[in-house]
C-alpha cells in the first residue's frame, strides 16, 4: 500500500528552503532551512499547531507567499513524469521560474485547496465560468468538452453534476464547495495536490464524506498529495509519510504506521497524547507544558526544549539535524530519540 | 407548506412582492417631496404667496385682487379654498402633469416645458462628468490598492482626498481665474453659457464639439469635487478583496493578471461603489446649481438659482419635483445594476440560507 | 429530592429570518443538570447548541417552555433575584480573540465586576484578589499578567482571563461555548483541567458544549453527554456509555465517522454509510423525526410521520428514535 | 466621585496617548499644526486686531504691496485684516454643524441598534428615506425658505441635511460592537448598562466617532461655502461672504482684485486641508491592525 520510497522517486525535491516575514519586531522565522522530498504518487502529511510553518512551506510551493514574506534560501526541484510510462520529462527548479511560468506551473503541475474553501470561489461567477477561466488560463479544454470533463470529475468527488455546474458558489454548502474545489484542482490532472487543512470548518459528517472522496480519488488518480492539518487523526487515516513540524522546521519524518506505534520526537509523542480519541483512558491524556515558541525571538537551542520534558543541558545548547534513527526512513532531530518514547508513553507497548 | 402559500389572498401576496415595495417606496419619496414643496410654498410662517402676489402687482402694475387672481391661476390653486382642498388640487394637477406657470423667468410658459427643455443639458453635464470621474475614480483606486504603501499610494491618496476638500466654488472660481485670466488658455465666453451662440443642437459634429467644449471646465469641477471620493472607496473596497480568500485561489489556479484585476477583484470591489453611485447622483444635481451659475450654464441648476433670485415659486417647486424624480429614477437603475452585478441579491428569494 | 440546578422544560427558541419565515433553532429540548455535574453538549453546527446555552445564561429568552433554576422558573424571578440567578450562571465564549475588551488591560477586565458588585472594599483587596482569581486559573506568576492587554497574551492565556473573569462573581454554573476549539491542540487539555479542577474545588456545574465528541468523553468522563440534530437533542446519556454503546442512530454515525488517531484501526474501522449527505435546511425540517431522510436505520411511516419524544430508559440515559425506544422498551419488560 | 475622577483620569490618559500617536505621523502632525494655527489665529487674532470699518475708496483691490500685504478689497478694506476676521464664524459653524450632526447621528444610530425590531425598522425606513432625497437641491430651496440668521441656526440647518448617512454607519458599528463577545460578557457579568456603553463600547467606538465628526465638519465647509456663494446666507464678513462679494464686485476679472479672492478662498482651503490631513493620521492611529501591532 504504501509507495516504498527508495524505487519510488520524487515529485519535488525541497532542500533547504527558509522563509521569513517581516515584521515590525523582527523577522519571523517562519521555515528554517528545510528539507523534504515529496514521492511521486505519496501521500505525505505535515502536521501541527498553529504557526508551526506548515502553512508557508504549502505557500511557499506554489510561491503564493504574502508580499512580506520572503524565501531567503533554498531551491524547489520539481520532476515531471510522463504519465503512461513515468520516464522523468522534465525537472525544473520552481523558485528559479519567472512569472509566466510559474503561471503555467500553478494548478497544472501542483494545485492548491486551501483551508478556508467556503470563500475559495469568486462570489459573482458561476462554477461553470470559474472552470472555463482556470482551463483558459492553461489552454485546456473549452467548451462541450470542458463540460464533459468536468462532469467526470463531479462524479468523482460525488457531486450532482447538473445541479453544480451551472450554479453560483453561494447557492452550494461549504461541504459541496469544498468537494467543487477539489473537483477543479484536479481538472487539469495535476501530479501533485497541496490540501491545506481542507476539512477543518466543516461538520464531522461532511469531514467523513469528503476523506472518503479523497481517498478514493488517490487510488484512483495516483498523484503527490501533500496533507497540511493540526489533526493527527485525519493524517493517521489518509497519510503514507508524517512530517511533524515545530518552530519552522521538521522534527520528525517517518511512515505513518512507524511515526503511531514508534514516535521518536517528544513533541510528537506530546500531540499523540494531547488530543483525547474516543478511545484513549482520560489518564492517558496530558498537555504539553508551556506554549508554542515566538518565531521572532526563538530559545536556544532545540526550540522545543523549554516545554520538552527530556530536555538536559545538550538541547538548550544545539539545535539537532533530523537524521535516521531506528531506519533509514525514519528520522527525527532530537539528541533524545531513543528515550523519548520509553519514558513518554510507559504504558503503550 | 407551498399549499399554505398558495391559498393567500392575491393581494398580499402582491403587497410582499419586493418589486412591488420598492415601487411603493418609491412613490411614497415622491410624495414626501410634493408635500415638502407644497408646504414651503403655502404652509410656511414667510407666505410666499403673499409675496408673489405683492411681486406680481409691482411687476405687471395690477390692482391687489387682480394680482390674487393671477397668483391663483399661475399656482393653479384656488388660494381662498381650505388648505386641505388647495393641497388635493395640488396633488390632482401633479397627476396630470401640471406644475403650474412660471410668472418671472417666463412669463406664461408651463413649468413642465420651461424645466424639460433645461434638463438634457444638466443631465448631460453632470452625467458625463459622474461617468469619468466613476470610471477614474475606480481605475486609480485600484491601482493605489495594488500599490498599496507605495509612493504612488501615498500621493494618489493625499492628493485626492485634498482636491476632493476643497468645495466646488473654490474650484470654479479657481479654474476660471487660472485658465481665462492668468494663463489664458480659454477664452472666458466658452466657459459661459452650454452653447456658442449660432450653433443650434442637433446631430452634426460642430454641435458635439461646442457642447463638450462647453462642458470642459464645469465638468472638471465636478469631476476633480468628485474623484478623490470614488478613488478612496474603491481603493479600500480593493484592499478588502485582494484579502479575500478567492484571488488567493485564483492566482493558485494561474489564471492571468487581467482577468484576476478585472473579474475577481475589480468586479467584487466595485459593488458597495454601486450603491454610492445611486447616493451621489442625488448630492451632484444639487452642487449643479453653484456651478450653473458661475458658469452661466444653462441647466436647471442655474434656472433654480435664478427661479430663487427672482422667488418665482412654480418653477422652484417644479425643478424640486423633477430632480427628485430624476434621482429616484437613477437610483432605481444602480439598484438594478447591483443586482444584475451580484447574484447573491439576485436569487435571495431562495432558500439556500444555511 | 432537592430539585437540580437547572432544568430544561420543552425549551424552544425560532429565530425570524424574514418578515414571515421563521427557523426553529431550539425545539422542545428538555434536560436537567444538578449542582457539580458536568453536561457536555455535542452536535454539528447549526444544531441549536450555542442557542440553548445563550438561553441558560440569560442573553436570549425562549419561544416557549422554561427554565428551572433551583426549582423556579427564571422568566417569574423578581429583578433582585433575576440579577443573582443571572451573576450565577457565567459563560466561557468560543473566539479569545474576541472574548476580551483589546483596550483594557487584563486588571481592568477582572476588577471591574470585582469592584462592581462591592466584593473587594479597597483598591489594594480588588488587586489582591485579582491575583487571587488569576492564579486559580493557572495563570502564574499572576502579577506579570496584571498589567498586560489582551493582545500581548496568546489563546490560551485569553482563555483563561475569561474563566477568571467569569469566577469574580462565583457562579454556580459555567457555560463553556467550543471553549477551547481556537485553542493550540497541545494547550486545550490543560486549560480543560483547569476548569475541571475548578469545578472539584468551587462544586461548579459545567455545561460544555462542543462539536468534538472525543473531547466531550474526555471532559466529562463522570458526567453525562447529550446529542442535538437540528435544534432537538436526541440522545442523553453517561459520557463513556454513549461513546462505548451509543443508541440513537445519528450517534451512531457520528462515532464512527470520526477518524482516530492511529492508522492501524481508523483505516480499518467500520463505517456507517448516510442515506443522503444533505444536511436539511431549518427552514424545511423533514416531517416526522428531522433525521429520517439521511438514517441509515430508517424504519418506515412512524419515522416519517410522527415526531419521536426523548425517552428515558432506567440506566440513566435517553433517546429520541421510534426504532430503538420500542426495541429497548421491549427489553425492559421481558 | 471616585468614578468620575477615574473617568476624568481615563480621558486624560487617551487624549495624551492620542497626542503621542499623532505626533507620530507627519501628514497628520502637518494638519494639526495647521489647524490650532488657524483656530489662534480665528479666535485670538481679532482681540489683537482691530477690525477693518473704513471704507476707503481711493485703497479699492490694490495688489499686495509692503503697504497692503494681502492687498484691499472693493471697499479698500485690508484683506489680511479680514482674514483674520472672517475665520472664526467659519469654523464655529463647521464645528457646531459637525458636533451636531455627529450626535444626531450617534444618538439615531445607536438608538437604532439598542432598541432593535420594529423602532430598529421604523428609524431606519425613515433614514432611508432621507437618504434617497435629492438633498442638493433641497438644501437650496429650504435654505431659501429657513431665515439662516446666525452660526447656530445654519449649523443646525446643515446637521440637519448631514445626519443619515453616519447614522446608518453608527448603528452598524454599534450592532457589531454589541454583538461582541466582551460585551456579552459584560451583561453576564451585570456590569450596567454604563458601564458597558462607556468603558466597553465607547473606548472602541471613539476613533470611529472622531473621524466621522471631523467629515460632518468638512462637509459642512464644503456645502456652507455654496450656500454663501448663493447668497442664501445673509449674515457676518467671514471668508465665504468675502469670497463671494468679491465675484460679485468683478474681481474675478481684474488682475488687481485677485488677492480679495484668493485670500478668504486660501483660508478655505486651509481649513479644509488641515482637518483632512488631521483625520488621515488619525485613521491611521485607530487602525485596529496597525494599533495591535504596537
Amino acid at each position: 500500500m504504501t509507495p516504498k520510497n527508495q524505487n519510488n522517486p520524487s515529485t519535488l525535491s525541497i532542500r533547504n528552503l527558509t522563509i521569513e516575514y517581516q515584521a515590525k519586531r523582527g523577522a519571523v522565522q517562519a521555515v528554517r532551512s528545510i528539507d523534504l522530498e515529496i514521492y511521486r504518487s505519496e501521500a505525505l502529511a505535515l502536521i501541527g499547531e498553529s504557526g508551526s510553518g506548515k502553512t508557508t512551506i504549502g505557500l511557499g510551493i506554489v510561491r503564493l507567499l504574502p508580499s512580506t514574506a520572503k524565501i531567503r534560501t533554498g531551491e524547489m526541484i520539481f520532476r515531471r513524469y510522463n504519465k503512461t510510462d513515468y520516464k522523468l520529462e522534465e525537472e525544473f527548479d520552481v523558485l528559479k521560474l519567472n512569472e509566466r511560468e510559474m503561471r503555467q506551473f500553478r494548478w497544472k503541475e501542483c494545485a492548491m485547496v486551501f483551508q478556508a474553501a467556503l470563500n475559495a470561489f469568486n462570489p459573482v461567477l458561476k462554477i461553470k465560468d470559474q472552470f472555463g477561466d482556470t482551463a483558459r488560463a492553461h489552454g485546456y479544454l473549452q467548451g462541450e468538452a470542458l463540460k464533459k470533463r468536468a462532469y467526470e470529475l463531479f462524479d468523482l468527488v460525488r457531486l450532482d453534476p447538473e445541479r453544480v455546474w451551472n450554479s453560483y458558489p453561494h447557492e452550494l454548502s461549504g461541504g459541496m464547495r469544498q468537494r467543487v474545489l477539489i473537483a477543479l484542482g484536479l481538472l487539469l490532472d495535476p501530479p501533485m495536490l497541496i490540501l491545506d487543512e481542507p476539512t477543518t470548518a466543516l461538520d464531522i459528517l461532511t469531514q467523513r464524506n469528503i476523506m472518503d472522496v479523497l481517498k478514493e480519488l488517490r487510488d484512483k488518480l495516483r498523484f503527490s498529495l501533500v496533507f497540511i492539518s493540526h489533526d493527527l487523526s485525519l493524517a493517521a487515516e489518509l497519510a503514507d509519510r508524517i512530517a511533524t513540524v515545530y518552530a519552522g522546521r521538521i522534527v520528525e519524518l517517518g511512515n505513518v504506521y512507524d511515526t503511531f506505534q514508534n514516535p521518536r520526537h517528544p513533541y510528537t509523542i506530546g500531540l499523540m497524547s494531547a488530543v483525547p480519541t474516543l478511545t484513549t483512558h482520560r489518564d492517558n491524556v496530558s498537555s504539553i507544558p508551556g506554549s508554542p515558541p515566538d518565531l521572532i525571538d526563538m530559545p536556544t537551542g532545540c526550540k522545543f526544549h523549554p516545554r520538552c520534558p527530556l530536555a538536559v543541558e545538550k538541547c538548550v545548547r544545539e539545535e539537532p539535524a533530523l537524521v535516521p534513527t531506528t531506519g533509514p526512513d525514519h528520522l527525527a532531530a532530537c539528541w533524545r530519540w531513543m528515550e523519548a518514547k520509553q519514558f513518554l508513553m510507559p504504558n503503550v507497548k | 407548506m407551498s399549499e399554505n402559500s398558495k391559498t393567500k389572498p392575491w393581494s398580499e401576496r402582491i403587497l410582499k412582492n419586493y418589486a412591488v415595495q420598492t415601487i411603493f417606496k418609491k412613490i411614497f419619496i415622491i410624495w414626501v417631496v410634493v408635500t415638502l414643496s407644497f408646504l414651503i410654498v403655502r404652509g410656511l410662517p414667510g407666505n410666499p404667496v403673499e409675496i408673489m402676489v405683492l411681486n406680481l402687482m409691482d411687476s405687471q402694475g395690477i390692482s391687489e385682487d387682480e394680482a390674487r387672481t393671477r397668483a391663483a391661476s399661475l399656482l393653479r390653486l384656488d388660494l381662498d379654498a381650505p388648505l386641505y382642498v388647495q393641497y388635493f388640487d395640488f396633488l390632482g394637477n401633479l397627476v396630470q402633469g401640471d406644475l403650474g406657470e412660471s410668472y418671472v423667468l417666463a412669463r406664461g410658459k408651463p413649468v413642465t416645458e420651461i424645466v424639460f427643455q433645461r434638463l438634457p443639458w444638466t443631465l448631460f453635464s453632470v452625467g458625463t462628468s459622474l461617468l469619468i470621474s466613476f470610471t477614474v475614480g475606480m481605475f486609480l483606486g485600484m491601482l493605489a490598492a495594488y500599490r498599496r504603501g507605495s509612493m504612488l499610494d501615498q500621493v494618489l491618496t493625499n492628493l485626492s482626498a485634498m482636491i476632493g476638500a476643497v468645495p466646488n466654488t473654490l474650484w470654479a472660481i479657481i479654474l476660471v481665474l487660472l485658465l481665462g485670466v492668468v494663463w489664458k488658455i480659454m477664452p472666458l465666453n466658452l466657459m459661459r453659457g452650454s452653447l456658442s451662440p449660432g450653433i443650434k443642437p442637433g446631430f452634426t459634429l460642430e454641435f458635439f464639439v461646442d457642447l463638450f467644449k462647453h462642458w470642459a471646465v464645469p465638468g472638471t469641477v465636478y469631476v476633480l469635487t468628485t474623484l478623490g471620493g470614488w478613488m478612496l472607496a474603491m481603493r479600500s473596497s480593493t484592499v478588502s478583496v485582494l484579502g479575500d480568500d478567492y484571488v488567493t485561489v485564483a492566482r493558485a489556479r494561474g489564471l492571468p493578471d487581467f482577468r484576476i484585476i478585472t473579474a475577481y477583484v475589480g468586479r467584487n470591489a466595485s459593488l458597495p461603489l454601486v450603491t454610492a453611485l445611486a447616493i451621489s447622483i442625488g448630492f451632484l444635481l444639487g452642487g449643479s446649481t453653484v456651478i450653473e451659475f458661475i458658469f452661466v450654464y444653462q441647466g436647471v441648476g442655474l434656472l433654480m438659482s435664478q427661479a430663487i433670485t427672482k422667488r418665482d415659486y412654480p418653477v422652484m417647486q417644479g425643478i424640486l419635483l423633477v430632480t427628485t424624480i430624476t434621482v429616484i429614477i437613477s437610483t432605481a437603475i444602480a439598484d438594478l445594476l447591483y443586482g444584475w452585478l451580484d447574484p447573491r441579491i439576485r436569487t435571495s428569494g431562495g432558500e439556500n440560507a444555511e | 429530592m432537592t430539585p437540580p440546578l437547572i432544568e430544561l422544560k420543552h425549551l424552544t427558541r425560532r429565530f425570524q429570518v424574514k418578515r414571515n419565515l421563521s427557523i426553529t433553532a431550539v425545539s422542545d429540548v428538555s434536560l436537567s443538570i444538578s449542582a457539580g455535574e458536568i453536561v457536555c453538549l455535542v452536535g454539528e453546527s447549526g444544531c441549536g447548541k450555542t442557542t440553548t446555552g445563550k438561553m441558560i445564561a440569560g442573553l436570549l429568552k425562549p419561544s416557549e417552555g422554561e427554565i428551572l433554576f433551583n426549582g423556579q422558573d427564571i422568566s417569574h424571578l423578581k429583578k433582585d433575584e433575576w440579577e443573582k440567578y443571572r451573576l450565577g450562571v457565567q459563560m466561557i465564549h468560543q473566539d479569545p480573540y474576541a472574548s476580551l475588551n483589546p483596550s483594557h488591560t487584563i486588571y481592568d477586565i477582572v476588577s471591574a465586576p470585582l469592584k462592581a458588585h462591592r466584593k473587594t472594599g479597597s483598591d489594594a483587596a480588588t488587586r489582591a484578589a485579582a491575583i487571587e482569581l488569576l492564579e486559580s486559573v493557572d495563570l502564574t506568576p499572576a502579577s506579570d499578567f496584571l498589567d498586560k492587554f489582551p493582545h500581548q497574551l496568546s489563546g490560551g492565556q485569553r482563555q483563561r482571563v475569561s474563566v477568571a473573569r467569569a469566577l469574580t462573581v462565583n457562579p454556580k454554573f459555567i457555560i463553556a461555548d467550543e471553549a477551547v476549539s481556537m485553542v493550540d491542540v497541545s494547550i486545550r487539555i490543560s486549560l480543560l483541567n483547569t476548569l475541571l479542577k475548578l469545578k472539584e474545588k468551587n462544586g461548579l456545574a459545567v455545561l460544555f458544549i462542543t462539536h468534538d465528541l472525543a473531547l466531550a468523553k474526555y471532559f466529562a468522563w463522570d458526567g453525562r453527554v447529550g446529542v442535538m440534530y437540528l435544534g432537538k437533542l436526541v440522545e442523553v446519556a453517561p459520557a463513556r456509555q454513549l461513546v462505548e454503546a451509543p443508541q440513537h442512530p445519528y450517534t451512531k454515525v457520528l462515532l464512527s465517522a470520526i477518524p482516530e488517531a492511529d492508522p492501524e484501526r481508523t483505516r480499518h474501522k467500520e463505517r456507517i454509510e448516510l442515506r443522503s449527505m444533505d444536511v436539511p435546511s431549518l427552514l424545511r425540517l423533514p416531517s416526522g423525526c428531522a433525521f429520517h431522510p439521511r438514517c441509515p436505520y430508517f424504519a418506515g411511516e412512524k419515522c416519517e410521520k410522527v415526531i419521536p419524544q426523548l425517552t428515558f430508559f432506567n440506566d440513566d440515559s435517553a433517546v429520541a428514535c421510534h426504532p430503538v425506544a420500542e426495541k429497548r422498551l421491549l427489553q425492559i419488560r421481558n | 466621585m471616585e468614578t468620575i475622577s477615574h473617568k476624568l483620569g481615563a480621558i486624560w490618559r487617551e487624549t495624551l496617548k492620542t497626542l503621542k500617536l499623532i505626533a507620530r505621523n507627519k501628514i497628520g502632525l502637518l494638519g494639526f499644526v495647521m489647524l490650532i494655527g488657524l483656530i489662534l489665529m480665528s479666535y485670538l487674532g481679532p482681540l489683537v486686531i482691530a477690525p477693518e470699518v473704513r471704507a476707503d475708496v481711493s485703497q479699492i483691490y490694490k495688489p499686495p504691496s509692503w503697504e497692503h500685504p494681502l492687498g484691499t478689497d472693493f471697499q479698500g478694506r485690508e484683506n489680511w485684516v479680514m482674514l483674520v476676521h472672517g475665520g472664526a464664524e467659519v469654523i464655529t459653524v463647521a464645528f457646531l454643524a459637525g458636533l451636531l450632526t455627529t450626535m444626531i447621528a450617534v444618538v439615531v444610530g445607536a438608538f437604532s441598534a439598542f432598541l432593535g425590531g420594529k423602532a430598529d425598522e421604523v428609524i431606519m425606513t425613515f433614514t432611508d428615506l432621507w437618504l434617497a432625497l435629492p438633498r442638493g437641491i433641497l438644501l437650496i430651496v429650504t435654505a431659501y425658505f429657513v431665515s439662516l440668521e446666525d452660526v447656530w441656526a445654519l449649523a443646525l440647518f446643515l446637521s440637519f441635511f448631514g445626519w443619515p448617512s453616519l447614522a446608518r454607519q453608527v448603528r452598524s458599528q454599534f450592532l457589531s460592537l454589541k454583538k461582541r463577545e466582551y460585551v456579552e460578557a459584560a451583561q453576564l457579568l451585570n456590569l450596567g448598562t454604563p458601564h458597558i456603553v462607556f468603558r466597553e463600547m465607547m473606548p472602541n467606538m471613539m476613533s470611529y466617532i472622531l473621524i466621522a465628526l471631523i467629515e460632518s465638519m468638512t462637509g459642512a465647509i464644503y456645502s456652507q461655502t455654496y450656500l454663501v456663494f448663493l447668497g442664501l446666507v445673509p449674515f457676518g464678513n467671514n471668508w465665504g461672504v468675502l469670497f463671494s462679494l468679491a465675484y460679485a464686485k468683478n474681481a474675478i476679472y481684474n488682475p488687481n482684485a485677485m488677492a480679495s479672492l484668493l485670500v478668504p478662498m486660501g483660508g478655505i482651503v486651509a481649513l479644509q486641508l488641515s482637518l483632512i490631513m488631521f483625520s488621515r493620521s488619525l485613521e491611521e492611529i485607530f487602525n485596529p491592525r496597525l494599533r495591535t501591532g504596537v
